[in-house]
């Protein structure tokens, strides 16, 4: 097993701890992970992306240039990632500011509404949070409690009581994937 | 939607320089490096000096700055803006010759440079942009960090005793005879960014009178690093930066020329 | 075996030093690598470790000289620019034959580049990027975890030898996050007799130089250094194999190109080509043995780095002629992926007959 | 509604929506607007008409992307 | 030709530079080359050539640099603990593209070392002792003539290619006074058109250079200079060869050690012993071919070097396995006699079964 | 042959300190680096610090310090005594740790690492010989070197347009808030001899405050690259040196401690 | 004559002849060898017994090779 | 023909000049020179070399550690060089202030009173004249004309009326060589 994801949106969006979330998670599982920055100047205040591997044998390259899964939060990664998903790949973005629309067909798309519902849910950072739902229920890479348990570990403690609501999130997000 | 004005029987008092390149600066937005730019910019505008003009940039945040001056421009390992200038200058004696550095540059790695061109008098103006960090890398403590101003490698704050007091630079280089004109401005309120100007225009027309050094320092911002919004930072400015880092003249040798 | 983290290539650094016992740390920031100062800067001061943002690296590696010549642990750390100004430094160390472990978190070069990753120093590190005949123990690690081993390893190398030894890897490393365990450290004890601590009684005046005017005496001086030089190269050498056995293809690969190589194997041993993988840990002493030795039983040798060609020379050294060593490389700060490379050796596979 | 006596051309596009102009602006005539451009910033916009071409915004403005005009001195008086 | 002089090495140098229509030179001083910049001190003046006193090699090489972006012939000299604090500023005047000359009066290393003549630096001149990938056009005068004969040579080159150049010699050559004449030097005429003299209105701005933080421009800028470098390998490579047609041994010396080879060279033909000697002149471009070529033919070749064995790698590289390397070497200023270099050449052409 | 004087009845009221290797100095006759090792040494003695003093020497004619002065000792590369005096004294805040440095050193190549030590305030003592010569190389310029004295770099005397202001460093570091006492002796008259003692003494002493560094400047002589006899050097000295950079007390935040 | 007040010892081998002591001697007790020492100095050594054991020779003496003697003060007087 | 001199002294004693002349007169004759100093901080102030190599093919080393001849004016440069001679080669010196004598009976041992002869023509710096004069009588390598015609290019323009003097000089040291 072999999962390639990268993580794009703006910087501030909460995409490095996404990815560190799903690195966490792997370690947790046993798996072999890699969380590997995109670092450089155009990191501060524009986009920022993250690359996470997992796998069950020793990762090789931490820098890809195409993925399994492409979790995209804003519009300039859209147009950067798309292409970049593998034919049979997964690209999950954020619909409701995401106003355009792949015409890939080699590839699963996610459109989740995650700003939508993340305001519904009380709070914008959430986004993430739906959009991990939605590719997990989609592949099933990791177990949802591993990621919980990962938050517990990647969350310092006065966050903790945002567990529930991150738990609340997942669940929305794989409540689009059939 | 903002409201729109007719511009009928207006004329145009302000726009930005031709000497500033069509581009978008890679700047985080509120800081300072930009409003420098375009001063610099518009002084070589307004002097009609483009043509010899030759420009130094530094490593730090405006490393790129060849980028946006639409001038001939060197860019300069760390630290060594002075040295490239001087070795331009020695060759072109009548170009207009400038550095432009910011404090981990000037005050850090260069402080031999800076010193040594300064004590030399070489005929060049020395651009200070003082935002008492590290920008480009992060937001680690640079020489002029504050007392108490955390930053990434003195996480509680900068402390005298482990890292020594932030080093004054224009009053430092206002000592050596080799400069003749050294000011410190800050742009941070439209009057200041007046008189910043003014004092670059006097600094960059002392390179013709050929009797020494001419520095600006430009007590300025990093709200990324500093973690505030830009008008916050300027406020911080204000109420930190300043008391330490006075605004002022601090030598003036081109008198009556 | 303490418990298992999720850390950073330079915070691991910072962590394996400090429970390597360092003492000391110099350095001044650079990308791809301040996140090992910041650690510093915040975990020093808990454990006694004397932590100072030098004004320049060219101070940093001087405070180093200082500090190791009065016989303390002490490390620094840079990327490539910053390496590159601590040149004259590091042959007055190694001359003055100071133990003392410095990093390099490499970058694209030459001049200020990118900072992206790179395998661009190799030379630099090698073969002396600073004046005179000396060598640095250079360790490669390829891994997170490997960085948080070769810490303690280069400490104990440096003293054991008192010799500096430099830790050669590159920004991706020290960028990525991994698991990591860190392992129980154990100092082996160290011979401080030498070091300028203030003179007892009791015993004559130490100085640490690397002076000797008189030729006569700076011979001496060499011949000591090409000693424990000829020692390290006898003792020191580490190096991966991987299904060299059978092997009738080797590919040569250090650090982050090694984790790639061995992808590019997976993927020739899938279509059939009998390939194996060495992946040198020291790359001074260089593993010139078991190339000279798989030269004797297979095809050819496939280098790959992140450079335009130079660990390439020593396993030409190493082949000496005996067989065809073929190069992929890329430069500045680009990285190749697997299947690029694969098509490369395969190709270079087929010219030599596999 | 005073007599309109100046007026700003703002590159939104290129605005990085830092605030300073709208801080440095003594009639209160620039603001936030609500849109973001294709950066993602909300940028800095006419909201009053009050300019008074004092230049004060484009003299702090970073990114020198403010265009001052003023009424022309025959017909402001 | 002009009237035979005879003259110290260093002031040769200083000389043929003048003659050779430098525009400026920035230096610090160093034993045992400081002659050059006092002979600049008093000559500069006298031809309109910039002469400045730095305040140490970090700020002459940036000068150097600053100069040379601005498109003036410019150079600077200096000895090995100088030269490996110009590391830095050599590898971003490499990546910048800028032509100009470096001299590096070697001595003896590592440290301060001595101040005795020395050929210990050759691996940090032609492999990098900067970081990144880049080359230095290296020639390796042996005689006070060939002194002033590269300094023309040298900035020629640098232009031609828009790539440093570096002169390699020893203090012995620096400080010795032989026979000189100067040719007389033409400009071949230089392309300014990219250097910083200030931007008229009909061109774009002009920008020195060596930063492109995207990696894929980055490495495009490798490429560049891999291609120039493919190009001087192509065309520069020199070197000289003395009895080879008949040879069944090469002596491989450069600089000081090549007049000592061909000492040893008669010597050992006195023996009945057939030798030859190569003596490169461009340590880079090296001369590989010519010892590939010679390998061949001849049962082994002989590397002499005042060092522990540095270019004996480059030698390796070029016979690639074809035949046996031998090599002897001194170290730390010391320099050895052509008699004592006989013996240890005559017991290895034995070997080799001569 | 001198005559000869029976010491019955004298006792020994100078000789030379212990601390003083039994060796003969390369320095050439009447050079004053030989008078400031033994002062220094002298004081290390008296001061019975022996066992926990380190000294760092340049490199310039000073640089064989560690074969004379018996205490521990390294040898830093050129410019770079101050980072390495650093290193030392951070790693054992309770040593007396002091550099040694001629004028090239200290204030060329290593002008930074001596302004950001100072600035620091690094607890060490900094001795800095000032001769206005680079002595070990042969005679070129320095950076004190006075405006019209020749050197081999500068054979018709320094000029100010090419080679700018000789520097002033006591001057320059006591403007710097890292510096607790600064002062400039000389060593061509016994009396002068007797106060740089002092001045030393004072030097190393504050050390114990760990309140910053400690800087004494030695004007001093280089008969040889000035081409003068020693007599005639110091009386040279006098007329010339001193003129320009005064003796005295330039800091003294010791006080009463 | 007057009465001796003081003596020097001077390590006349390893006098450099500089003369910095002969300077500086106020009672010209010093002067400079005939002879020459195994380096080719003429060394410094008392010429008069005048010494007034001032100590100004061997604190002006860079290689710290005099040794100054007073006559005990219940001597002296 | 190779001839390699070694001339040692104090520093002062002009010996690194004698050199000169000697180097600069092969070059009128057009042999191949070479001439090198000892450079180091021991110059200073104490003793003084330079090597001169006289030859008619390309010198090898300018560096030798023996010598055909060797021209000593002080007692450590006996010392040091006296053992320093070929078999076979010569050994001048200044007998006058260099009291020890050679015990080699493999080499020519010309023992000169140069200074006593120097003060006698009224100028001490003709010593190493002299010892030249006893050398070249000796070994002529050189022809006194070229000598003299060097003594023109090397010394400055005011110092030529010394030209007769030190012509004198070399004579006066030839006078001792039978
Ligand atoms: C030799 C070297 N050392 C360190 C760096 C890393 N570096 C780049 S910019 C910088 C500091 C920038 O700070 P400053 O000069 O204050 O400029 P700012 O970004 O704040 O404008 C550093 C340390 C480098 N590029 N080269
Ligand atoms: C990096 C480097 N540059 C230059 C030198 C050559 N060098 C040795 S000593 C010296 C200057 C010495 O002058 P100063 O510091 O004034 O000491 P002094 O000899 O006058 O006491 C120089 C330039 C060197 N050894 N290392
Ligand atoms: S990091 Fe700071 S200095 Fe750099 S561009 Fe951003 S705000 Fe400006
Ligand atoms: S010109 Fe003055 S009044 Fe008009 S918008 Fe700008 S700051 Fe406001
Ligand atoms: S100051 Fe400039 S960049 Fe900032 S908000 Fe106003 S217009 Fe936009
Ligand atoms: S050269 Fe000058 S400074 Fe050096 S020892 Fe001689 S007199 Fe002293
Ligand atoms: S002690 Fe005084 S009086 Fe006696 S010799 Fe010395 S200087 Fe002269
Ligand atoms: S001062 Fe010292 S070295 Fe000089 S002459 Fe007097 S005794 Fe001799
Ligand atoms: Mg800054
Ligand atoms: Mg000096």
């Amino acid at each position: 097993m072999l999962e390639e994801i990268v993580f794009a949106g703006f910087g501030g969006q909460g995409v490095l701890s996404l990815g560190q979330i799903i690195a966490y998670s792997g370690m947790i599982e046993n798996r072999e992970v890699c969380w590997m920055p995109s670092y450089g100047p155009e990191m501060r205040g524009g986009t920022a992306n993250c690359i996470v591997s997992l796998s069950d044998e020793p990762i090789s390259s931490p820098i890809l240039s195409l993925f399994d899964t492409a979790v995209v939060l804003n519009q300039p990664s859209f147009e950067k990632f798309e292409p970049e998903v593998k034919p049979g790949g997964v690209l999950v973005y954020d619909a409701t500011n995401i106003k355009i629309k792949s015409d890939r067909t080699d590839i699963d798309v996610l459109e989740i509404p995650g700003s939508e519902k993340a305001n519904e849910l009380g709070n914008p950072r959430m986004m993430g949070m739906i959009l991990l739902g939605a590719y997990l229920a989609k592949k099933p890479v990791l177990k949802t409690e591993t990621i919980l348990k990962a938050l517990k570990k990647v969350l310092p403690e006065r966050y903790h009581h945002m567990i529930p609501l991150n738990q609340k999130a997942l669940e929305t997000g794989a409540s689009f994937v059939s | 939607m903002g409201i729109t004005v007719s511009l009928e029987n207006m004329e145009k008092i302000y726009e930005r320089p031709k000497t500033l390149k069509d581009k978008v600066m890679h700047y985080c937005p509120g800081c300072g490096h930009g409003v420098t730019h375009r001063l610099v910019m518009e002084l070589v505008e307004e002097l009609g000096i483009q043509h010899n003009t030759v420009g130094v940039a530094p490593v730090g945040c405006s490393v790129f700055a060849y980028y946006y001056m639409d001038i001939d421009m060197q860019e300069a390992a760390h630290g060594r803006a002075c040295a490239v200038a001087t070795g331009i200058k020695r060759m072109m004696p009548d170009h207009y010759v400038f550095t432009y550095q910011g404090d981990g540059d000037l005050a850090a790695i260069g402080t031999n440079e800076t010193i040594h061109a300064c004590n030399r008098g070489e005929n060049i103006t020395i651009v200070f942009v003082n935002n008492a960090i590290y920008g480009m890398t992060g937001g680690q403590m640079a020489p002029t960090t504050l007392l108490g101003q955390p930053a990434t490698t003195c996480p509680l704050g900068r402390e005298q005793a482990a890292n020594g007091y932030p080093i004054r630079m224009s009053e430092l280089v206002a000592q050596l005879p080799g400069t003749i004109y050294v000011e410190r401005v800050a742009v941070n309120t439209p009057a200041r960014v007046r008189k910043a100007k003014k004092a670059l225009i006097k600094a960059f027309k002392s390179q013709e009178l050929k009797k020494g050094t001419s520095f600006v320092e430009i007590v300025s911002n990093c709200p990324s690093n500093w973690k505030m919004t830009p008008v916050e930072s300027n406020k911080w400015l204000d109420e930190n930066m300043l008391p330490y880092y006075p605004l002022g003249l601090y030598k003036d040798e081109i008198s009556g020329e | 075996m303490s418990e298992m983290l999720l850390m950073k290539g330079n915070e691991a650094m910072a962590e394996a030093a400090i429970r390597a016992g360092c003492e000391g740390y110099f350095a001044y920031p650079i990308t791809p690598q301040s996140e090992v100062a910041e650690y510093m800067a915040r975990e020093a001061p808990k454990h006694g470790v004397v932590f100072l943002q030098a004004e320049s690296e060219l101070a940093a590696i001087n405070m180093l000289y200082g500090a190791a010549g009065a016989g303390f642990k002490v490390w620094t750390s840079s990327s490539s620019p910053g390496i590159s100004l601590m040149q004259e430094g590091i042959s007055y160390i190694a001359g003055a034959m100071l133990p003392c472990v410095i990093v390099n978190v490499n970058r694209g070069g030459p001049g200020l580049g990118t900072i992206q990753p790179s395998q661009s120093d190799y030379f630099q590190t090698v073969k002396g990027g600073g004046h005179g005949d000396y060598r640095l123990i250079t360790l490669a690690p390829s891994t997170v975890q490997e960085i948080a081993d070769y810490m303690g390893l280069a400490f104990d190398l440096a003293w054991k030898y008192r010799n500096p030894a430099m830790i050669l890897m590159d920004g991706a490393l020290g960028q990525m996050m991994e698991k990591v365990q860190f392992k129980p450290y154990t100092d082996p004890g160290r011979d401080l007799s030498w070091s300028t601590r203030g003179k007892p009684e009791e015993r004559e005046s130490n100085f640490i130089t690397s002076l000797f005017i008189k030729p006569e005496e700076m011979e001496q001086v060499n011949l000591q250094l090409q000693k424990t030089y000829r020692e390290i190269e006898q003792n020191e050498v580490r190096y991966d194999s991987y299904e060299v056995d059978d092997a009738e293809m080797v590919l040569v690969a250090y650090g982050l190109s090694a984790r790639i190589a061995s992808k590019v194997m997976h993927i020739l041993r899938d279509k059939g080509l009998k390939v194996g993988l060495v992946k040198p840990i020291t790359l001074w002493p260089y593993p010139y043995k078991i190339l000279s030795d798989l030269a004797d039983r297979v095809k050819g040798f496939f280098v790959m780095e992140l450079n335009a060609g130079q660990m390439v020379e020593d396993v030409r050294l190493g082949v000496n002629g005996k067989k065809e060593v073929g190069f992929y490389g890329r430069m500045g700060g680009m990285i190749y992926s697997p299947e690029e490379v694969a098509e490369k050796a395969e190709a270079f596979a087929r010219k030599i007959g596999m | 509604m005073a007599k309109v006596k100046g007026a700003v051309i703002i590159n939104t596009e290129n605005c990085k929506g830092c605030g300073l102009c709208i801080h440095a602006c003594p009639t209160d005539t620039l603001g936030f607007s609500k849109e973001i451009n294709s950066k993602g910033f909300n940028f800095s916009e006419m909201i009053k008409d009050e300019c008074i071409a004092c230049m004060s915004c484009a003299l702090v403005c970073p990114d020198a992307v403010i265009t001052v005009y003023r009424m022309k001195k025959d017909k402001a008086v």
